[in-house]
């Protein structure tokens, strides 16, 4: 179990990470014994494998120009799955924008993410979603919502956590900090995940800082924390278990740096070859959460690669049936611009609505 | 009733409001054991408990991005800027995340949250200390913005603030913080957000103002009256939504119109109202709408502040040259 | 000459001022290796090496704070916000340093930089990526603010821009910044600051727009040349300075004024614009001055922009309607 | 001298803070020798002297109604002495609002400073201070100026260093960490000094931060940084040089905590019994950085504390005059207000400059 004294043993000060099996799915801590039954780290295999899946249904009907610009989460999906297991209904998910399979596992249809990339803020909804936040997308701003979200929990008296997520480049912005600071001035349950998969865009780590690693930076604000091996999904949940108790308990942040690798392209607008090296790329395929946890079962008898396939033409299908209800959706209306601005509608915005729709009358609807 | 300035009636909204509403916490810096820069906090936080009032770390993204936080969650956050110029690095969360979450998510999340800004010149302060954003919250949509001008009005507008399921720009005119007195009742009184009031009805031309500049027109007038000039007076209280109805009435009936504003004058609060003028009252007007505003320079430090600032006599002249046009 | 897009006649004018004077560089979020994300510097760092074009850290403020500091010290940073909707968090830098700092040391410190901003809707884009903030920065004293709607204005406004002293917000209208195709000199050239170009003379209404409106209003008047109704366009060009001589001698001459800019409308760049109407041509109208601008909503998703975006449609129908008044 | 070796020994991480003399004036590391010539300590003890005296009666003159809003620096003087002694002419200074004795150091003139606060932009002219920032208001804000200025000085290959300073409530705000980061990311020549006088107004260190120093920051972006005590000259004139010398040489930030007490108010608007005790106050009063200097200089044989009467009155004769050179400074233009905001006055300024000039033709004058 990790506790305590394993957190003292993986000082990121020390640049020390935490990692539970190896590239080949070996287990390297000695008497480590998984907290999960073997069902349920099965279903954590067939859940990544549903968001990698579904993931590469997304990108490829944005190809198809099915749908619009689109953030791939190849090769983070340990972090997402892991998160998943951990995050209970009663706390709160505060997305970034790449967390697809711990937004599915809080609650979100699948649908819904695909109408909001087509373009429809009704795929904010997250209709059966609770305490999920929307996608964020001005980096690390989220991170000071879900501070205020953990002092309206401590302030009612509820025991639930806000997990929060942020990217490597967003620990530069100066909302990372001021998260943090206020997390620990007001001593707030939130567990701040940091998906440091290398590259912000096409900005390479070493040019985003200088920081030993980046969990070390909770020492500015005297935040417990630790670096995780991402693509190791037993020493993330491990992690992410640990810190969800520990927040509940000591009343304090939590800071998870999980280092990982963007093994596909920043958004489907995005080309990593004139950034990045295939031999860096080849590296990280290496560790890749996929096989590691699949390698895990299959040395552990709990897995017959071969199910593989059937499972994916299987998702495939369940992917497409969803995509369709997107596609399906109800044909934008006017009234979706105007009708969410305010609780009621305020006068001007009725005037301005009404001019329009004259005009359409006149012209007979939008060209 | 009770004779209250503008800050006392202030600190009233939000002591009857924290009184009533469990949900409702007030906080930004030196809000607490301070009671504010300008003491409009004063004694809440001994009577209400600092887990409900109290102070923040230096930060303004931190304390507009965490009342987010809280509004979305079911708290009704009152948070304070301690002035004007210091509200500019919150503006990513204001204009990106407080202005737009209930749009975002289709009204699944409201933001009922008070942002309180003391805002304006003519205070001798040093720079920074006496900007006037207005416009530029006025221009974000998914805000209601603000700004009485005097304590009954304050007390009032302020509870509708509080009370509302949207973020509200709340703007505190600080020149007249103290330097108006007025009958307050003590019990708990609403007035809409979005109408404006007409403080004096009068025949011969409009002039429209808020905040500070009210009283600055109002000395105006005594001038104007001197010289048998009639003046309608509209108090906006609201910058957005923008009270039309009320415009387009006074203009209709006086076909002239004066906006008063000590804001920089380029894409400045007051060419919106003179364009809703020309909008609403185009037929009826006698002459051309005009403004009278801050100039497109930074607010000058103290010794400058007489250039800058409005003064009664600059109405009045322009009142006057309007009238004769 | 050569044949350019707008994109390809910035990263042009940016060229050749890195190739002419040491003290400038560029740096922003990606525009180094990757060459931006609109590819506007692309292959600037590789000709003039990685200590004058280079990429920063992901922050806002920060990329407009260093080259404040790096601007008063001797250097010409030409800085790029990414996108529209992220050039919020650098709003306290800009408003209180970048447009202050020669006034505030009365000139002994100059501020020559530029920030470079893709702006504007009509991109299927995601959430703040659409965004038209002009307004904001008009509203702030201190600032120069440039839009150029041609590859050939783009080129010439933009080596002005860099080449003044003062600080330059270049919005950059993204919409078109391959749509343009325009013979354009391949050797430096200027176009002033603060002077617009009127792109058709007509006689029945002056239509005013900049950036990637200006396409939309010139396809509005294909229709509007068909019902013989003809149109001067002015093409802005600059936010501020605006180019007051311009609008007046012709709305003198048309009697009508239109509009036309994707900004939300309350508070927005229209309104200025026709104030400046209402205070140079007051007595030449013949109908209000009108503006056909965006809604006071936040720009829709990608499914929405459909309602959002003027379309030449909407644009035509405004000129029928005030031609007809 | 103050070494790498010593920095070691004063790890922020293990709460350590360099000091050279204990409240008595008594040196405390044996072996310390001061780097400075006892004239040069003497001197120092008179400017610092001097500050304390300006000080005292910029507060006055507020009171008196003659300069509006003032911050008082009673207490912190030593840093602003030491910096003063270490900031040479080719380094830039980038004031917060806090340091009155490292501005006159660097040329600025007291009247200049009378000026500003008596409400004239003119007063930031600083004409005999090269290389001077004017005073930075906005919290924080000022940080990355310096490291612009830093980068500049390193891209035109200048040996130069930029001092920017800040107060302990500034590490709060998103721009301390956007500085510190960039500055260590960009390897410029910047030291940054943290004012921690433990309040932020009203607001004390403790709901100001949880970190267990502020030097301590430094490791998030790998700055090497130490606390030291700013109300101790020496400690303060020991860690100062070593980080210009330290910066030159590496091409990297520093950043130090100087920790010392606001004796006096935040502003002379502001009123300290409303949020902190006098037994507070009283232990900080004997930690008093001039009294510390003195009893040192006496306990060497070379001061001869009579001396400070005589030199008050020179001091506070020498004040005088400059106040009334403020005072004495040609009033207030219009051409103040509009002239500077351009290179060359645009044509909208121009006409309303004129408008307005027509306004007071017209009514002859401001009232
Ligand atoms: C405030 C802000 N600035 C810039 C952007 C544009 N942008 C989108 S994603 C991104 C990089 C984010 O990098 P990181 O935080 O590491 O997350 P990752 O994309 O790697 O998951 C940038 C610069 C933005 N969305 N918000
Ligand atoms: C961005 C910003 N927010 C708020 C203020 C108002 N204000 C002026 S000084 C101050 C406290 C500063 O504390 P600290 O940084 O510790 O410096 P000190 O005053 O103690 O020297 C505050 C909140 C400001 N000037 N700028
Ligand atoms: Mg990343
Ligand atoms: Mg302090």
């Amino acid at each position: 179990m990790f506790n305590l004294k394993t957190l003292d043993k993986f000082k990121p000060i020390d640049d020390k990470t935490y990692q539970v099996i190896d590239n080949d799915g070996k287990v390297i801590i000695k008497d480590w014994i998984p907290d999960l039954k073997d069902e349920e780290i099965v279903q954590a295999y067939k859940d990544l494998l549903f968001e990698r899946t579904a993931d590469f249904m997304a990108v490829s009907y944005q190809r198809q120009g099915r749908m619009f610009t689109y953030p791939p989460n190849l090769g983070q999906e340990a972090i997402h799955i892991a998160s998943g297991k951990v995050i209970q209904p009663e706390d709160w998910l505060v997305p970034a924008f790449r967390e697809l399979g711990a937004w599915l596992a809080k609650g979100v249809s699948l649908w819904e993410i695909f109408l909001y990339f087509k373009g429809h803020e009704d795929g904010s909804k997250f209709l059966n979603a609770k305490r999920m936040l929307p996608i964020s997308v001005p980096i690390a701003s989220q991170l000071l919502h879900a501070v205020g979200i953990g002092y309206a929990m401590k302030y009612q008296g509820e025991k639930a956590v806000a997990f929060a997520y942020v990217g490597d480049g967003g620990t530069s912005e100066g909302d990372f900090h001021e998260a943090l600071n206020f997390a620990a001035v007001w001593d707030v349950p939130v567990v701040f995940v940091v998906q440091n998969n290398r590259f912000a865009i096409s900005v390479p780590l070493k040019m985003q800082t200088r920081s030993l690693n980046l969990a070390v930076k909770g020492v500015a604000y005297d935040v417990k924390s630790i670096a995780v091996d991402g693509n190791d999904f037993f020493a993330m949940h491990d992690v992410l278990s640990f810190a969800r108790e520990f927040v509940l308990k000591e009343n304090k942040p939590f800071l998870i740096e999980a280092k990982t690798y963007r093994q596909g392209a920043h958004t489907t607008s995005d080309d990593p070859t004139r950034y990045r090296t295939k031999d860096e790329e080849d590296e990280w395929a290496l560790k890749d959460p996929l096989k590691r946890l699949q390698s895990y079962l299959i040395s552990k008898k709990l897995w017959d690669p071969s199910e593989d396939e059937k499972l994916i033409a299987q998702y495939k299908k369940k992917i497409d049936s969803e995509f369709e209800k997107a596609e399906a959706y109800p044909e934008y209306k006017l009234d979706d611009v105007f009708d969410y601005m305010y609780e009621n509608l305020p006068d001007e915005l009725k005037r301005q609505k009404n001019n329009y729709q004259n005009y359409l009358n006149h012209v007979g609807g939008v060209k | 009733m009770k004779v209250m300035t503008l800050v006392q009636a202030i600190t009233d909204a939000m002591d009857i409001k924290l009184s009533e509403d469990k949900n409702i916490v007030v906080y930004g810096e030196d809000v607490g054991v301070e009671g504010g820069v300008f003491r409009v906090t004063e004694g809440l936080q001994l009577k209400h408990g600092n887990s409900r009032v109290f102070d923040s770390p230096l930060a303004e993204s931190a304390i507009a991005g965490t009342a987010l936080g809280m509004a979305i969650s079911g708290l009704r956050p009152i948070i304070e800027m301690q002035f004007d110029g210091f509200s500019f690095p919150a503006f990513n969360q204001i204009i990106s995340h407080v202005a737009r979450f209930r749009n975002r998510t289709r009204g699944k999340f409201e933001v009922p949250m008070v942002i309180r800004i003391p805002y304006g010149g003519g205070i001798n302060a040093l720079e920074h200390h006496s900007e006037s954003p207005e416009a530029y919250f006025g221009h974000t949509p998914g805000l209601k913005v603000v700004i009485p001008s005097t304590p009954y009005d304050a007390k009032g507008l302020l509870i509708s603030a509080i009370e509302d399921n949207d973020p509200v720009i709340y703007l505190e005119p600080k020149r007249i913080y103290r330097a108006i007195k007025q009958e307050v009742p003590e019990e708990k009184y609403t007035i809409p957000i979005g109408k404006a009031s007409i403080l004096n009805k009068g025949e011969h031309i409009t002039v429209i103002a808020y905040g500070a500049m009210v009283r600055e027109v109002q000395k105006a007038m005594v001038m104007a009256k001197a010289k048998s000039i009639s003046v309608e007076l509209i108090d906006l209280r609201t910058i957005w939504p923008i009270d039309r109805d009320t415009i387009r009435q006074s203009v209709q009936k006086t076909g002239r119109v004066l906006v008063v504003t000590e804001a920089p004058q380029s894409y400045g609060p007051a060419a919106e109202l003179l364009q809703i003028v020309n909008e609403e009252a185009f037929l009826s007007l006698e002459a051309p709408p005009t403004r009278l505003t801050g100039f497109d320079t930074v607010i000058p430090l103290p010794l400058g502040e007489k250039f800058y600032m409005l003064t009664p006599e600059r109405i009045f002249y322009e009142i006057e040259k309007l009238v004769k046009y």
